[in-house]
């Protein structure tokens, strides 16, 4: 057992941690914005799997994994928009909605992909993210390797934490959301309009999720398979919750989940006596835990789910 | 009023599942598919055999009590979004009862894992339940999370303590044969869970709309405030809309494996947690609603493989009009709501 | 002088309901204009048309001399007006500072100079004697200062005209007293205020001229120097009793209810009820006149069991009933005719049958054993009973939303009273109900009483109190003003105890 | 309400007739000239035909039966456990002369059906047992995959330590990674072979996590038996600058200089041989298997390889042809 514990299995978890992590944090960034303006976003899976497919077909199109980008942007705003339309035009059940654009977004992204590329043995494979060392800091002893040798999406997604941050508490896009999320009628009141406001969140997670399935697909690997996000859009869900709605906390949450399916994977790969499904249900299991009195309904934006409709 | 409502009820539901249709016919088009052939297979193609029509029965079984369970907690104002993990410990519970109790009298062993299946499922629908009435957690985040416990729950059981003996597979043994339901037609797989999921559908008509309890349910369920004011508990009746739920959940799980799987596996029956959201919505929350919107799902879902065999369409395409189906279907009622209010006011 | 504001010939409907009816109304600068009247007078509709969150149907709007039509709340504060909201319109889990600043844009493209608003904020609040603390959470404050946040927020949106929706409804007579020298002193500055009011006091206190509104028409606009409590009450109450049903002398029973000494307070922690006491007796209309807000709605839920109170007791028919569950003190004999059909009495997607058992649905006969409902016997019963209380609907088995609302008040009157209960709790009864519906209510209610049941009746009508009642007892502040027989009484002295003014007279 | 959501069916139906009529119509054009007798095949598949892995070389498997002998094959995939029997009974029902089952998973369901329909064949693959009269097995004996993988490894290991990764303890997947280990240790006794299974066919992320976990741990060859899971463990070799062993499909192109050499699986030859010999009428019900030794199983090399390690394996292919080696204990 010693063995295991070495200073480098600690790095090389701490890497993986971070990686496993990232899709959840994309994810989760987006979704805290959709729930900070009062809109539940359960869609989140199904947003990461469009935007895992726009990526490769973008990247396959015009060879750049940027315009991947640009791409799955694109597919994780369609979504968003009937999201957005369903639940603050017209006040569906938000949840209601999020299951629907999941199951919709599954079949859609199978049916698409092989519309395109047909049938293979071998994957489609398209141009994707390398690896950037950020020189100097790549060399540092230790932290160098995990924190400095990943791909661009990486560190983009960790400086979205403090850009989220910013975003929603110095500036007045920020105010008017948090305000929109607690009492539309007093934002309305102010001279705040609710329905851009939740449009352009939702709108901001479709993006997010989007990215964080381009991650996968373009970050992570360089092509598509299908349900490649494997329930990772549903943890994102809890990290919000988990986070209390706060960018650092979704942060916390994020590499807290990231490093139970890290820390699964090594302990299975060395053989401990722990069922490995333990640590994957560990997840789920803090969430409810968190839900019950750990994060009080307190802490949530007070108008989630709720529709605003003006008199 | 009248014709109002028969807007809402009728040409709304039928004008979204067309819509529906017609998009995916639009897709079929772009991968060179004749639409009408393909959906005349996808709707039609089962019923002319009695063998594909109780295929679609069976497809409906677990849906119906899917679809009852999200009804139940839907009438008392509540979403369980956890029916898919409700029915899995449901079926863990009858599993082991069949593995244990198999070789008892069938008078016994069916309706002793049913039960078992119902306690089972009642727990994992009671716990959101108890959190609700005692926390006031979100029953939703709650329930969906627990659909993952149930997952992997069911996974380290197949893979270790309920393993099959001879270690081969991650799945149990075979139940006792005596836990088996038996097949209602000989020839096909029409089994005796159909006519208990059917029997469910009575008992929860009858619970809703003639019973006490379901009286207070839907009271709560209506108008919280005057279901208070009419001296009903809200938490416990809370608690209770959502252990039910779980219990009637933990029933597909029950028909599933002594009907079709006779053991326990990996991940059977996926899905069906979530197609009980929709047939339930689609029959517009009522048991029998919810029989007839499972029997569009059987329908749907048997024809897809239909669809595939003989014309060639991929099968997710099924997938997408379901998806589109709902969203139609929701968003159309509350735009014809609104239309009427329109033309009310227009009127006064 | 050129007004401020004007407003002219102002129509506002709502579906069945004319909520304000050619107003006219002149609000001149630096003046404290007060807009008097009772609830459902139209006040806050003609205050929610200026501030753009309702369009009006016709008339017209001028502010500063220009023709306005603002589209949304956005427009008006953009024009200069601020509307201070009964309920306020604060984010808890915000800070002050937040709370004030919200909505505004940003100073460095969309990011906020929050020390620079802060400054700012302090300088005003410190211009108008506001004390407010920037940095504390709106949550932690006490109505005051919240209250408080409110003027400094709409000062910082440079209001030249301030609305305040009822502003004294929820303050203690320390703030309400700082909350008038703050207004006077905005005033002073140049500020023009309207202060939308039902109390009398406060009129005459604070506001230079005022404007009473009666059912959605302005009645008069006068100088307050020229007017007195008197005149003031006389406009806002009118004196028109609408008719009085035939009733018999009344000979009261023994007592069927008491109420001594009962504190409660509401879900803000505000007390409601402070030391109220009252007796009804059998066979005896005890009418409870008041102005909106002043402990009604939590002496009816105090009673009903739906609100526990803080202190004091309430015996019916002798026995206890503080703390007791909802279901018990039905059981004990209450029929209780909630203030607010929608949310108490109904269950609006209920059939009429269900909403008929509502109160009784697990007893005999509706209940049989192994708690199976009677559908027959319910739907014989619910037919007979909206046959007998003449409900106009088709059958037992429609949803109560269908009906209009004055037959669904006649449902909800048919339930409670069917089950003759010793002590009949009606509030607001004929709230939103066609003159046909009250006047029929009205005689269930006396027949009640013939048959030798307590009735409270809670009525912000003054002129249901004077129709029905045997004694009159007028609610102000979660007490007991005074109390009267209902034997040509002298309206004004009930319209000064409703205001808060008690008659200097021996008690009685 | 009940009569409203029947009359919602109704139309449906009456609209779903409506249809097929159309379709019928469309339908009637020309069949395709078939002199001789038109053989009714079908693949019955437990995944998507785009795993690109054992799914995928079954459906290459009906293209070569149809570019080889000319016969149209139908295909079902994605066919949910529930279904399997449905599934098969329908093909039977429809009077189908041979039915695949693609994968072992199908016994069960094969067995409970297929007397009922004694005209249909059904061949389940991977299965290693026939039951007469007309249910046959054949599967390619993966474990001899795994061993000449393992060979492969053992020889090019630096490190002596080998990753393995299985998607779930099925017995062949197991076979196939003990075989590996087998193999290894048989080169060099030293060598350590870590084993992981994932639980998944599709998770490629969780794939290479597994990987780079062992390429951390030391481990520098590093082999899948996981459909896409596998692309995950190449893309993480790729990564750490260790090796992969490609499996089932020529993955060498997948990332070269990663691979060093695939293992293939000539699966569909495998099917072109049951067609073969069901037209012939040799087709037997028993359990076949085939492996090097039957040409189904096929190495594909690239330069990264010396020659001298692939004249060691290509020995060790001849003793596995001539059975000189042991399977791996169940």
């Amino acid at each position: 057992m010693e063995q295991i514990f070495t200073l480098g299995f600690f790095i090389t978890l701490l890497a993986a941690t971070i990686r496993l992590s990232v899709p959840i944090l994309l994810a989760a960034l987006g979704g805290m914005f959709s729930e900070r303006s009062g809109v539940i976003n359960i869609g989140l899976e199904g947003m990461m799997l469009i935007g895992a497919l726009f990526g490769v077909i973008g990247s396959y199109v015009t060879g750049s994994p940027w315009i991947g980008i640009l791409f799955a942007i694109g597919g994780g705003i369609l979504l968003a928009l009937i999201h957005a339309y369903m639940t603050v035009s017209l006040g569906v059940d938000h949840v209601v909605t999020g299951i629907a654009v999941n199951i919709l977004s599954v079949g859609l992204t199978s049916f698409i992909f092989r519309a395109m590329f047909g049938i293979t043995t071998t994957p489609v494979k398209v141009n994707a993210f390398k690896p950037l060392a950020i020189p100097g800091l790549k060399d540092l002893p230790l932290i160098g390797p995990i924190l400095f040798q990943q791909n661009i999406l990486v560190y983009l997604a960790f400086l979205l934490v403090p850009l989220a941050s910013l975003i929603l508490y110095r500036t007045s896009w920020g105010l008017a959301i948090r305000t929109v999320g607690e009492h539309p009628k007093a934002a309305d009141t102010v001279g705040i309009n609710v329905v851009k406001i939740r449009y352009l969140c939702v709108l901001l997670s479709g993006i997010f999720a989007g990215v964080a399935g381009a991650f996968l697909s373009l970050g992570q690997f360089n092509m598509f398979v299908d349900n490649m996000v494997s329930g990772r859009g549903f943890i994102a869900v809890a990290a919000v919750i988990f986070g209390k709605w706060k960018p650092s906390g979704i942060l916390a949450a994020s590499l807290i989940f990231g490093l139970a399916d890290a820390l699964q994977i090594r302990l299975q790969a060395v053989g401990t006596g722990i069922p490995y499904q333990v640590f994957l249900m560990l997840p789920y299991i803090v969430t409810v835990i968190a839900m019950s009195g750990l994060v009080g309904k307190t802490t949530a934006p007070a108008a989630l789910g709720k529709s605003y409709e003006k008199n | 009023m009248k014709k109002d409502l028969l807007l809402i009820n009728l040409v709304v539901p039928i004008l979204a599942i067309l819509a529906a249709l017609v998009l995916g016919a639009i897709l079929l088009l772009f991968i060179n598919v004749n639409p009408l052939e393909a959906y005349s297979v996808l709707l039609f193609g089962n019923l002319t055999s009695l063998y594909g029509i109780s295929e679609i029965l069976v497809k409906a079984v677990p849906i119906i009590m899917t679809g009852l369970a999200f009804t139940f907690a839907y009438r008392t104002g509540l979403f369980n979004i956890g029916a898919e993990g409700q029915m899995y410990v449901g079926a863990i519970a009858a599993v082991v009862v069949g593995l244990k109790l198999g070789h008892l009298s069938p008078f016994l062993a069916i309706p002793l894992s049913l039960l078992a299946a119902l306690i089972a499922g009642g727990i994992w629908g009671g716990i959101p339940g108890l959190l609700k009435a005692v926390f006031g957690s979100s029953e939703i985040i709650i329930t969906i999370m627990l659909n993952y416990v149930a997952v992997y729950l069911l996974s380290y059981l197949v893979d270790k303590p309920l393993r099959e003996k001879s270690g081969f597979y991650p799945q149990t043994d075979m139940i006792g044969e005596n836990a088996f339901l038996p097949v209602l037609i000989p020839n096909t797989r029409l089994h005796l869970g159909f006519l208990i999921a059917l029997l469910f559908v009575v008992l929860v008509y009858i619970i809703l709309w003639r019973t006490k309890l379901g009286f207070e349910l839907r009271a709560v369920g209506l108008n919280l405030h005057a279901a208070e004011y009419a001296g009903i508990d809200v938490r416990t009746k809370m608690f209770l809309a959502l252990a039910l739920s779980g219990a009637l959940a933990g029933v597909a799980g029950f028909t599933e494996v002594g009907g079709i799987h006779h053991r326990l596996l990996d991940n059977f029956s996926k899905g069906v947690g979530f197609d009980g959201i929709a047939v339930a919505l689609l029959g517009q929350a009522t048991p029998f609603g919810v029989v007839l919107a499972s029997l569009l799902f059987g329908l749907l879902q048997v024809g897809a493989n239909s669809m595939q065999r003989s014309v060639g369409v991929p099968a997710n395409i099924v997938y997408i009009i379901q998806g589109l189906i709902i969203l139609f279907l929701l968003g159309g009622t509350i735009l014809a709501r609104r239309y009427q209010k329109k033309k009310a006011k227009g009127v006064a | 002088m050129q007004p401020i504001l004007k407003m002219i010939n102002i129509t506002k409907t709502f579906p069945g309901v004319v909520a304000n009816r050619n107003v006219n109304l002149e609000v001149y600068h630096g003046e404290i204009h007060a807009l008097l009247g009772e609830n459902g007078a139209g006040k806050s509709t003609l205050m929610n048309v200026l501030y753009g969150l309702y369009q009006a149907d016709s008339g017209e709007i001028y502010f500063e001399g220009k023709r306005v039509n603002f589209e949304s709340a956005k427009d008006a504060i953009r024009a200069g007006i601020g509307m201070i909201h009964q309920h306020f319109m604060l984010i808890p889990v915000h800070t002050v500072l937040d709370n004030i600043i919200m909505g505004l844009p940003g100073d460095r493209g969309i990011f906020y100079d929050r020390a620079l608003h802060r400054e700012r904020v302090l300088e005003i609040a410190h211009r108008y004697g506001l004390e407010i603390d920037p940095d504390a959470y709106v949550q932690d404050l006490s109505v005051g200062a919240q209250q408080r946040v409110e003027i400094v927020k709409a000062l910082y949106r440079k209001a030249k005209l301030l609305i305040m929706d009822e502003p004294t409804a929820v303050l203690t007579p320390q703030e309400v007293k700082e909350l008038f020298s703050t207004l006077k002193k905005l005033s002073q500055e140049g500020m023009s205020i309207i202060l939308i009011t039902h109390k009398l006091n406060e009129v005459l206190e604070v506001a230079d001229r005022v404007t009473v509104l009666r059912d959605g028409q302005v009645i008069k606009t006068l100088n307050t120097k020229d007017a007195d409590e008197k005149l003031l009450a006389q406009l806002m109450v009118g004196r028109e009793v609408n008719f009085v049903p035939a009733k018999s002398p009344c000979q009261p029973g023994p007592v069927v209810l008491e109420i001594k000494d009962l504190v409660v307070k509401n879900q803000r922690g505000i007390t409601a009820l402070n030391g109220l006491s009252l007796t009804v007796r059998g066979g005896e209309i005890l009418g409870i006149a008041g102005v909106d807000g002043n402990g009604q709605t939590e002496l009816a839920e105090a009673i009903a069991g739906l609100i526990k109170p803080v202190a004091g007791t309430i015996l019916l028919n002798g026995e206890p009933i503080v703390g007791k569950k909802p279901r018990v003190i039905t059981e004990k004999g209450l029929g209780h005719i909630p203030e607010d059909r929608h949310k108490r009495g109904l269950v609006l997607d209920f059939t009429l049958s269900e909403n008929i058992i509502l109160q009784s649905y697990y007893c005999e006969p509706w209940c049989g054993k192994f708690g199976f409902l009677n559908l027959n016997s319910i739907k014989s019963m619910a037919q007979e009973l909206l046959e007998k209380y003449k409900v106009k609907a088709p059958h037992s088995e429609v949803a109560a939303r269908t009906l209009s609302g004055g037959n669904q008040q006649k449902v909800v009157v048919a339930r409670e009273i069917s089950r003759r209960p010793k002590l009949l709790l009606a509030v607001q009864p004929t709230r939103g109900v066609d003159v046909g519906a009250i006047e029929y209510i009205h005689e269930q209610i006396i027949k009640e009483r013939e048959r030798g049941a307590a009735v409270l009746l809670i009525s912000t009508e003054l002129s249901e109190i004077l129709a029905l009642s045997d004694r009159i007892a007028v609610i102000y502040k979660g007490q007991i003003m005074g109390e009267m027989t209902n034997d040509n009484p002298d309206i004004n002295e009930i319209g000064l105890m409703m205001a808060g003014i008690r008659k200097k007279k021996e008690a009685s | 309400m009940k009569r409203k959501i029947f009359s919602v069916l109704a139309v449906l139906l009456v609209v779903s007739l409506i249809f097929s009529l159309a379709g019928c119509a469309k339908n009637e054009e020309p069949k395709k000239e078939g002199e001789a007798k038109k053989y009714k095949i079908a693949l019955v598949l437990p995944g998507p035909i785009n795993d690109q892995g054992w799914n995928a070389t079954a459906y290459a498997g009906l293209q070569l039966v149809k570019k080889d002998l000319g016969i149209d094959m139908e295909y079902i995939e994605n066919v949910q456990q529930a279904d399997f029997e449905a599934t098969l009974r329908d093909y039977g029902e429809k009077g189908y002369d041979l039915v695949f089952a693609h994968g072992v998973q199908f016994t069960d369901a094969v067995n409970k059906v297929a007397p009922q329909y004694p005209k249909t064949f059904f061949m389940v693959i991977n299965s290693d047992q026939g039951k007469a009269p007309n249910i046959g097995g054949i599967g390619i004996r993966e474990w001899e995959g795994g061993y000449v993988a393992g060979t492969i490894a053992g020889l090019i290991t630096k490190t002596k330590k080998l990753g393995a990764i299985g998607s779930f303890p099925f017995p062949v997947i197991k076979g196939t990674l003990d075989a590996f280990e087998n193999a290894a240790k048989a080169v060099d006794p030293s060598i350590k072979v870590m084993k992981t299974y994932v639980n998944s066919w599709e998770d490629i992320q969780k794939g290479k996590e597994t990987a780079l976990a062992m390429a951390e741990n030391g481990a520098d060859v590093l082999f899948c038996s996981a459909n896409q899971v596998g692309l995950g463990s190449i893309e993480a070799a790729k990564m750490k600058g260790v090796k992969a062993i490609g499996y089932i499909a020529p993955q060498n192109e997948v990332a070269p200089g990663t691979v060093v050499a695939s293992v293939l699986y000539k699966t569909p030859n495998l099917f072109k041989w049951v067609v073969e010999q069901f037209i012939a009428g040799k087709l037997e019900p028993k359990g076949y298997s085939q492996g090097w030794a039957e040409g189904v199983l096929e190495m594909d090399w690239t330069d990264e390889v010396p020659q001298e390690v692939k004249d060691k394996v290509n020995a060790v292919i001849e003793d596995l042809k001539a059975g000189k080696i042991a399977p791996p204990k169940p």
